[in-house]
């Protein structure tokens, strides 16, 4: 097998792209995107560490499973978001939505 | 094909001084390629066979030129197609566009690596093979849509747009339809669930979700009724408008392979497989013969609701799926493990000695089909009832626009 | 290390399904023949030539569609397990899967009272 | 220290693929490609997942976001229009970002990934037992009254929030 921290490399990797991603980009989308690379590094840690720790329980999965829910959620939510900015502002470029600026 | 034979050669090769890893991997390259390109051989003649059911329906003779009855038509073609010139068209984005329409072959390919031919033969019974067919299928709807966005071109985009808004909705009922299997059986392995009805094929037990299974993977193909994807006399020709030569061959090839695929899966979910009389004897014969002869039931049956049902409008089509089919699967899902576990609560289900007894099934089998009839019988009646108001609505309009223009004529 | 030699197997057709369906575009490109111009290239609209972009504004209802699909997908990792472990459920456990279809049902009676799932 | 086997060679194909479709989704100009890009890496994440012994996860990871997260965010890319016009790809604290980044994976690695602070038992190369708990135990488990059975029936109620939510926000208020 690859050692444990072969897939903690990886997962950190995808973090840290992902995190570019969220500060660095000017559009929603791509930082929604960015958000799911983060969160796909989180489940790549989560099924690594039960894989290696304790493969005989659920855990793992389990809260795999339940991240990917969360995930998809925050899609749907966050996209409707940005579609409905977009209709309003006609912009998806998220520095020039600042309505709630005083 | 011969799995049993295939893993003989491993033993072979390792005996005649092969390392066991490389042997190893060169049986499974030649169960891949067997397992693989059964489809695709046996496509060609579907194709043929298509083409000649089509014509015999509208009166003609079809195609009888090439080979005896016309066999070898669609060999002309392939080699028709792959020398045609192949147009790129301007601005598209050359890889995506290439991609896609093996990404649509593709998908359809992998549903056969789990597919059960007999108790021995399989590709891979993988434990969660029911989910891979689900999620091996769902990639169909991305090549669609990188077909359409790739061609540049409006049609195509809207036409994929379409596609894939059908694509995605018909899998929830598809979906709802295949868990019913999965329940029955415990076990998302394909091989599990054909062995899980040696006493009661699963379409006597729950009829209305083999149906439901049905029509979905016919609407998941997108042939008729539900051929919005090209209806030529609405959006020119769909997703697929750009393409031409080998690349659109590509596309219908993997059609009408997902046709015969739907076929399988419905012979190996509802009708038991492989399953038939005598097939412990003889496996290697009689189990892909019996899993063929129930499939090719589907398969005509699909050709027949091709070549006859006129097509329906992209709302129609929305609002059955939406309205009809998706609520429906729920509640056949829910009232079938509701009843099954009454079953067992009240004893009625077969034990597990004798779960593979035709005659110990019979109880449980009329308690579910009692369920599957209420519910049939329900729904037709909403139907029927729809069905008259919306008739009533319309003929009060019809009705109205007469008396407007008998007032005005006054 | 079963598990993974069975998803070799897999691994292994996933690249040959690749192959197999490419094999007659890459012949296609030796045997067909080259002939292109800037009017055979042009992007086919019906035959009037292209105005604008290609990326036409598209209708909310399909992002509608595509939202409710989406959890019902969702789901679906929750309820394939559940009806995978249906034999060893106890009374309790098999009606927590029920009331968690129920929920589901919420979603398409609200959707359909709604009207979001009416095609405009 | 990692020998040179079938199996590390397709860890290696699928980080690549994760991490390669990951940057692609970042630098990508036109954000259809960075949706592909995106559904390309987790695609990998997915092969990562059967190395990992999680086929269902795998699965799963496929029929989620290659078939529903993926073809969501197509269409909403589709339906803001007007977003390849945009010029600048990052704003104007996207060096800030990279240093960022890059130190985040410093600290992730040095602090996380190589035990300097003591072992974190991450160099461990075996895994601790090849006895894999099933799909059908997960079945159980999310509806175990002692595990579970809370969140899973949350879930739903999340999910349906969500949507609910999502179609108030994203519905066209004129109509």
């Amino acid at each position: 097998m690859v050692p444990l921290w072969m897939f903690l490399l990886v997962a950190a990797a995808l973090f840290c792209i992902g995190t570019f991603a969220v500060l660095s980009r000017r559009n929603a989308i791509a930082i929604l995107m960015g958000v799911e690379l983060m969160l796909n590094a989180v489940n790549i840690n989560l099924v690594a560490f039960w894989r290696y720790g304790t493969p005989e329980t659920m855990m793992g999965q389990a809260f795999t499973a339940f991240v990917m829910v969360v995930a998809a959620a925050e899609a749907a939510v966050g996209l409707a978001i940005i579609i409905a900015v977009y209709r309003s502002r006609k912009s998806v470029v998220v520095e020039e939505v600042d309505l709630m600026r005083g | 094909m011969d799995v049993c034979s295939i893993n003989n050669i491993a033993r072979c090769l390792v005996n005649s001084g092969f390392d066991p890893a490389l042997a190893q991997f060169i049986t499974i390259l030649l169960g891949v390629v067997v397992v693989a390109s059964f489809p695709l051989v046996v496509v060609i003649f579907l194709i043929w066979v298509e083409r000649k059911f089509a014509a015999r329906i509208q009166d003609r003779i079809g195609p009888n030129r090439v080979g005896p009855y016309g066999l070898l038509q669609t060999v002309a073609d392939a080699i028709k197609l792959i020398a045609k010139e192949d147009i790129t068209p301007a601005g598209a984005d050359r890889l995506v566009y290439n991609a896609a329409p093996i990404m649509a072959v593709m998908s359809v390919l992998l549903i056969w690596a789990v597919i059960p031919f007999s108790p021995i033969h399989v590709g891979v019974d993988l434990e969660i093979g029911a989910l891979y067919f689900v999620a091996v299928a769902s990639i169909a709807t991305l090549a669609i849509m990188l077909a359409g966005w790739s061609s540049n071109n409006k049609y195509a985009l809207l036409g994929a747009f379409r596609v894939v808004a059908q694509l995605v909705s018909y899998e929830v009922p598809l979906v709802f339809a295949l868990l019913v299997p999965i329940l029955f059986a415990s076990s998302m392995s394909m091989q599990d669930i054909v062995h899980a009805q040696s006493g009661m094929w699963f379409f006597f037990m729950a009829p209305v979700a083999g149906l439901i299974f049905f029509i979905s993977s016919q609407a998941e193909t997108g042939r008729a009724p539900f051929d919005l994807l090209e209806a030529e006399s609405e959006i020119v020709a769909g997703f697929n408008i750009e393409y031409s030569g080998m690349k659109f061959g590509l596309f219908f090839a993997g059609e009408f392979m997902h046709v015969l695929t739907n076929g399988v899966l419905m012979a190996v979910l509802f009708f038991g497989g492989w399953l038939g009389p005598l097939v412990e004897q003889a496996p290697i014969i009689l189990g892909p013969l019996y899993l063929f002869a129930k499939s090719t039931f589907w398969y005509l049956l699909s050709l027949l609701i091709r070549n006859t049902v006129p097509r329906v409008r992209i709302d129609q089509l929305m609002d059955f799926n939406w309205k009809f089919l998706v609520p429906l699967s729920i509640v056949n899902f829910v009232v079938i493990a509701v009843l099954l576990r009454l079953c067992e609560a009240l004893g009625i289900a077969p034990a597990a000695a004798n779960a593979n007894d035709f005659v110990a099934n019979i109880p449980q089998t009329l308690v579910l089909l009692l369920g599957n009839a209420a519910i049939a019988a329900y729904v037709l009646n909403r139907l029927r009832r729809a069905g008259r108001e919306q008739r009533l609505a319309e003929a009060g309009r019809t009705l109205a626009a007469v008396g407007e223009k008998a007032a005005v004529a006054h | 290390m079963n598990v993974l030699n069975e998803w070799a197997f897999v691994g292994v057709f996933f690249a040959l399904s690749w192959a197999l369906p490419a094999l007659p575009i890459v012949a296609a490109v030796f045997f067909s023949p080259k002939k292109a111009n800037a009017i055979k290239l042009q992007t086919y609209e019906c035959g009037v030539e292209t105005v604008g972009d290609t990326w036409v504004q598209f209708k909310v209802q399909y992002y509608l569609y595509g939202l409710v699909f989406l959890v019902f997908d969702v789901e679906m990792i929750f309820l394939f397990p559940w009806a995978m472990a249906y034999e060893r459920l106890d009374t309790f456990q098999f009606f927590a899967g029920i009331v968690f279809i129920i929920l589901l049902l919420d979603v398409l009676v609200y959707a359909v009272k709604k009207n979001v799932l009416e095609w405009s | 220290m990692v020998e040179l086997n079938a199996h590390t060679v397709v860890f290696a194909i699928f980080s690549i693929i994760t991490l390669g479709g990951a940057v692609g989704v970042v630098w990508n100009r036109n954000l259809v490609s960075s949706s592909y890009w995106l559904i390309f890496s987790l695609f990998g994440v997915a092969g990562l997942f059967v190395l990992l012994s999680a086929p269902f996860l795998a699965a799963v990871q496929v029929l989620v976001y290659i078939g529903a997260v993926g073809i969501l965010i197509t269409f909403s890319v589709m339906l803001t229009r007007g977003m390849t016009q945009i010029k600048d790809v990052f704003n104007r604290q996207s060096a800030a970002s990279g240093v960022v980044a890059v130190l985040l994976f410093v600290v992730l690695l040095v602090g996380v990934v190589l035990p300097v602070w003591g072992p974190s038992g991450a160099l461990s190369s075996a895994p601790a037992s090849d006895v894999v708990a099933t799909t059908a135990e997960l079945g159980v488990a999310l509806v175990d009254g002692s595990q579970y059975v809370l969140p899973f029936e949350l879930v739903s109620l999340l999910l349906t929030a969500a949507l609910l939510g999502a179609i108030v926000i994203a519905r066209d208020q004129d109509k």
